[in-house]
């Protein structure tokens, strides 16, 4: 499957009387926009912002952070099953707007945290802090239940991405990457003395808030399959998941899936990247036992002898690692983990809930549990933590000062187990 | 004005005399005693050391928060700038008790300690969380090459000067995970990882998942009948009333006790510290986790020679692998001096 | 003398003896006392054995 | 077949749940106490050879940040009788489930530290507190596919109804 993706390079948002893009600004009709989400009865309200790097404004808590793309040519458009059909795509031209994020806030459950600051300390632990923000603020309609909510919320993301990238379709692309992965009777004829590599993907799947669709599948009732890189760049992957902001893949990062692109890099070098196995992180030991042993031998079809696996989230989806790593390397095949730690406040503990002697390479994107002070920010886009949050240490505390501090937990990516970020961590 | 450091010795670096006289209690003298004299001059006059705090081993060991106590009073009393105990190389009790008290004297005093040990030596998992400790060879042939290093890494710290790369390098790892930013992004790492695995190339992970190490079995005991067999459990079972206060769950010490003339662990003499299983079956029997009923028995039937009279006791639930390693090796220290030649242990 | 063999293998014991249940290793309550003293001594027989078999690797004795 | 399943739980919205199955002897345990106190009690069934049927550490939070906590177990009898019969010499070793021994231990150590500041929960605070309902709401939607693959009804949100 042959896909090019035409980055055209966007530095600002401003709003104004037509949605567009000119000299590296994308301008948004806010009227236009706002009737459009609001056609979503579920929402009582809409608000439109704009944060840009350097600002002295904080976002919280972020639901989900999206890319702007759309198809320029090929079949289906972006992010099937929500805004296009459910048929493949992954194929011919799409629009990126690259350096542009849209930003979703509002809060639906009490717990919820994803902490932006564009400025100061906060802002090294986070991507979207260097990205020009769309920031949507999402005021929810009075009694409706949270399944809706939930939906709801996920659309507004997924169509403004859409609407913006669909109406800047002329716009010159800076920079044409392209991608093509081969059928597989090709890709496995393809580079004999290069080792062949698969990418085990692992996607967040517990339930409410912890989801992740494929083709607007929920994650949960698949069977592990493979997945052509060139789908998941036209949004075939989106995130459903709120929790926890550190470590949770949001739609952003399965756009520009950093593995992907660090395989596709060494393509044919040093490796030959035959394909993609995305699989889950169920809450029932059953399904984990399932679903490990089901994408292990599906590597062992594909006849790789390397693997890279990365988790999404902690604690449970260790146990789903661990299985997929000594599954894995027992059958003859090596792995590489990436992962995030939970070290404890002083660094002391052990990081992982679950480990096999088999494990014996591993990316960690940091300790998740440092602590940090957040000074105060001029502008807050969205709803700060209640008390009662606050009250039971769910979220960390707030100063007299107006600053916070917070563990690096609380921060959207701060350690992205993609290793979409350089964080990571030592030992002294 | 040169800073005043304290040295602390046992009784064989003092010269005093080896093990007969391990039980020496605490004597403080002006000036330098044996190591001090190799460790002041590498101080090049930036510092001086002008007490040196000798301690028995055994006495340090049965009476470890009196002397520390002792130590710490004296840091105070003669405003002392920084602690350097050992080296210690690979001596259990000694290692353990130059860690005991530069974690006490750094706690209270809050200025700088240094000490050296061997990596095998019990006192490193010990206190390697809570004090900086110079890596050093298992015997005092290693003493030309830990004096500098303790001398160099303690006055960085008393002049507050950053460690430079090669105190680093002496200096012990803790532990702790650090955050910290790479050069590239945990993708690119993790895929160059595979590729130098997949050629069999040397890589370093990020994160070494805990592994536990093989250990070399111990040859057969030619004949029980003579032989002294010793129990130890991890089961938690103390006297009623938990007198060393051995922790339900992350325990930070093990007890030792003597059961010389008891045939039966009964209801309501013994019961179990353990916090990770329901307690009502072993607070019923003792003798459910540490069979000494049984062992009686056998003993007076002459299957074994004899039963050793002590019996040590943890709690293994979360305990930390560092403690539990540390343990281990003093227990076993203990029971080859008592010339025990098997051990039954028991866990739950 | 262990419940959880695995865990006993996972940490490097040599010589291993399956015991009874976690709550009560080397007893079990269901037994009158006579029957439950005579299943520990049949068990700390076993260990007593085992010190006195060589191995050269990691052993469990079920016998 | 399992013939006993017992969901332990300090999530007071759990409390209606019924077996569709009525040949399966299902039991509630509702806890007034915190996650703790609810793994612990798992802990002790595991023990007692009964096996998890999900994950404990489900959810993406930290043990500070979720009250509730539910297990939902289930007790294989046939195996379990297999292997306690007094009077056998061989197979003295009674049954015991190693992942759910695995998984629990592990859940335990990560809740220990947090033991001691992990609110009590129980059913008239869950109806007071927003932050409890949600947490309560979020809990039960987490177990949902575990209860519903077990034949357990899982009764539709106080809210909803």
């Amino acid at each position: 499957m042959k896909l090019e993706l035409h980055r055209v390079k966007v530095k600002k948002w401003a709003f104004g009387s037509a949605t567009g893009f000119a000299n590296a600004t994308v301008t948004v009709n806010k009227e236009e926009l706002t009737a459009l989400l609001l056609q979503d009865e579920r929402l009582a309200g809409i608000e439109l912002h704009l944060a840009h790097p350097g600002d002295s404004i904080r976002i919280l808590p972020v639901k989900d952070a999206i890319e702007p793309r759309c198809k320029l040519e090929g079949a289906g458009e972006v992010f099937p099953g929500y805004i296009g059909d459910v048929d493949t795509v992954g194929e011919g031209k799409t629009l990126v707007l690259d350096g542009a994020a849209i930003l979703t806030t509002g809060r639906l459950v009490a717990p919820q945290e994803g902490i932006v600051d564009m400025k100061g300390p906060g802002a090294d632990y986070t991507p979207f802090s260097q990205t020009a923000n769309l920031v949507v603020y999402i005021t929810p309609r009075e009694g409706v239940v949270l399944h809706e909510l939930e939906n709801a919320c996920r659309m507004v993301g997924l169509k403004t991405a859409h609407y913006v990238a669909s109406s800047c379709k002329s716009a010159k692309a800076d920079k044409v990457d392209s991608y093509d992965f081969p059928p597989l009777a090709e890709a496995m004829q393809a580079h004999p003395k290069l080792p062949k590599v698969a990418y085990v993907y692992m996607l967040q799947s517990q339930g409410l808030l912890h989801d992740t669709w494929v083709y607007g599948v929920d994650a949960k009732q698949i069977l592990p399959t493979l997945i052509s890189p060139t789908e998941i760049m036209d949004g075939a992957i989106i995130s459903g998941n709120c929790v926890s902001a550190c470590d949770k893949n949001n739609t952003y990062v399965h756009l520009n899936n950093p593995i992907i692109e660090s395989l596709y890099k060494r393509h044919g070098k040093d490796i030959n990247f035959v394909g993609t196995i995305i699989t889950n992180e169920n809450v029932t030991l059953a399904d984990k036992k399932r679903s490990s042993s089901y994408a292990i031998k599906l590597a062992k079809m594909l006849g790789v002898e390397g693997l890279v696996i990365s988790e999404e989230g902690f604690g449970n989806p260790d146990a789903d690692l661990i299985m997929n790593c000594w599954k894995a390397e027992r059958s003859g095949i090596k792995t590489v983990l990436i992962t995030d730690e939970f070290a404890g406040r002083d660094g002391a503990s052990q990081s992982l809930a679950d480990s096999c002697p088999e494990g014996n390479a591993c990316v960690t994107a940091g300790n998740a549990n440092m602590l940090i002070t957040l000074p105060p920010m001029d502008i807050t886009i969205g709803d700060l933590p209640t008390a009662e949050v606050l009250a039971g240490g769910f979220f960390g505390s707030m100063n007299k000062d107006g600053s916070m501090d917070v563990e690096i937990q609380a921060i959207l990516s701060a350690t992205n187990e993609l290793g979409f970020t350089r964080n990571g961590a030592r030992t002294e | 004005m040169s800073y005043r450091v304290l040295h602390y010795i046992n009784q064989f670096f003092a010269g005093i005399g080896g093990e007969e006289k391990a039980d020496i209690s605490p004597e403080i003298r002006d000036g330098l005693v044996g190591p001090g004299q190799a460790l002041n001059p590498a101080l090049n006059g930036e510092a001086e050391i002008i007490k040196t705090f000798i301690c028995g081993d055994n006495y340090f060991a049965n009476n470890i928060d009196a002397v520390c106590a002792q130590v710490v009073a004296l840091v105070k009393e003669a405003k002392i700038d920084a602690l350097i105990a050992g080296p210690a190389f690979n001596a259990g009790r000694y290692g353990t008790a130059c860690g005991a008290v530069c974690a006490a004297v750094a706690k209270e005093c809050n200025i700088p300690v240094i000490t050296a040990l061997y990596p095998e030596n019990p006192g490193v998992d010990l206190y390697r969380k809570l004090i900086p400790i110079v890596e050093s060879s298992d015997s005092a042939r290693g003493m030309g090459k830990a004096v500098p290093a303790m001398a160099s890494v303690i006055l960085k710290f008393l002049k507050k000067e950053e460690l430079c790369k090669s105190d680093h390098s002496c200096l012990m790892e803790k532990g702790i995970r650090i955050n910290m930013f790479y050069d590239e992004n945990g993708a690119e790492r993790a895929v160059a990882m595979l590729v130098k695995k997949l050629k069999g190339e040397e890589f370093t992970t990020e994160y070494k998942m805990p592994v536990f190490d093989r250990v070399e079995p111990r040859p057969a005991v030619k004949d029980m009948s003579k032989a002294t067999i010793a129990i130890v459990t991890s089961g938690g079972i103390v006297p009623k009333g938990n007198p060393d206060h051995i922790a339900a769950s992350s325990a930070q010490n093990y007890g030792e006790y003597d059961f010389a003339n008891v045939k039966d662990l009964l209801q309501n003499e013994y019961i179990t510290a353990h916090g990770g299983y329901d307690q009502t079956y072993a607070n019923e029997d003792p003798d459910r986790v540490l069979p000494v009923d049984v062992l009686r028995d056998i003993e007076k039937e002459g299957k074994i020679g004899k039963l050793h009279n002590k019996f040590y006791t943890t709690v293994g639930n979360g305990t930390a692998v560092a403690n539990a390693l540390a343990f281990g090796k003093e227990i076993g220290q203990k029971l080859r001096d008592a010339n025990v030649q098997a051990v039954i242990l028991t866990s739950t | 003398m262990a419940t959880i063999v695995p865990i006993s293998v996972s940490v490097g014991a040599n010589r291993i003896i399956p015991t009874v249940s976690i709550p009560y290793p080397l007893g079990n309550p269901k037994l009158n006392p006579v029957e439950e003293k005579n299943l520990r001594r049949q068990l700390v027989e076993k260990a007593l054995k085992a010190l006195q078999t060589d191995v050269t690797e990691q052993t469990v004795f079920t016998e | 077949m399992s013939t006993r399943l017992c969901l332990i739980t300090n999530n007071s919205t759990l409390r209606a749940c019924t077996i569709g199955n009525s040949s399966i002897d299902f039991s509630i345990q509702l806890l007034e106490g915190s996650p703790f106190d609810v793994l612990m009690g798992g802990r002790d069934l595991i023990h007692q050879g009964w096996r998890l049927l999900n994950h404990p550490l489900y959810g993406n939070f930290r043990p500070g940040q979720q009250a509730m906590r539910s297990l939902l177990l289930s007790f294989d009898s046939e195996k379990n009788n297999k292997a306690t019969a007094p009077h056998q010499t061989k197979a003295v070793q009674e049954y015991y489930d190693e992942d759910s021994l695995n998984y629990i231990e592990q859940a335990l150590q990560i809740y220990e530290p947090f033991s001691k500041l992990l609110p009590t929960i129980d059913a008239e605070k869950t109806l007071k507190s927003k932050l409890l309902a949600d947490c309560a709401l979020i809990d039960k939607e987490l177990m949902h596919v575990t209860l519903k693959t077990s034949g357990i009804n899982v009764p539709l949100n106080h809210m909803e109804e």
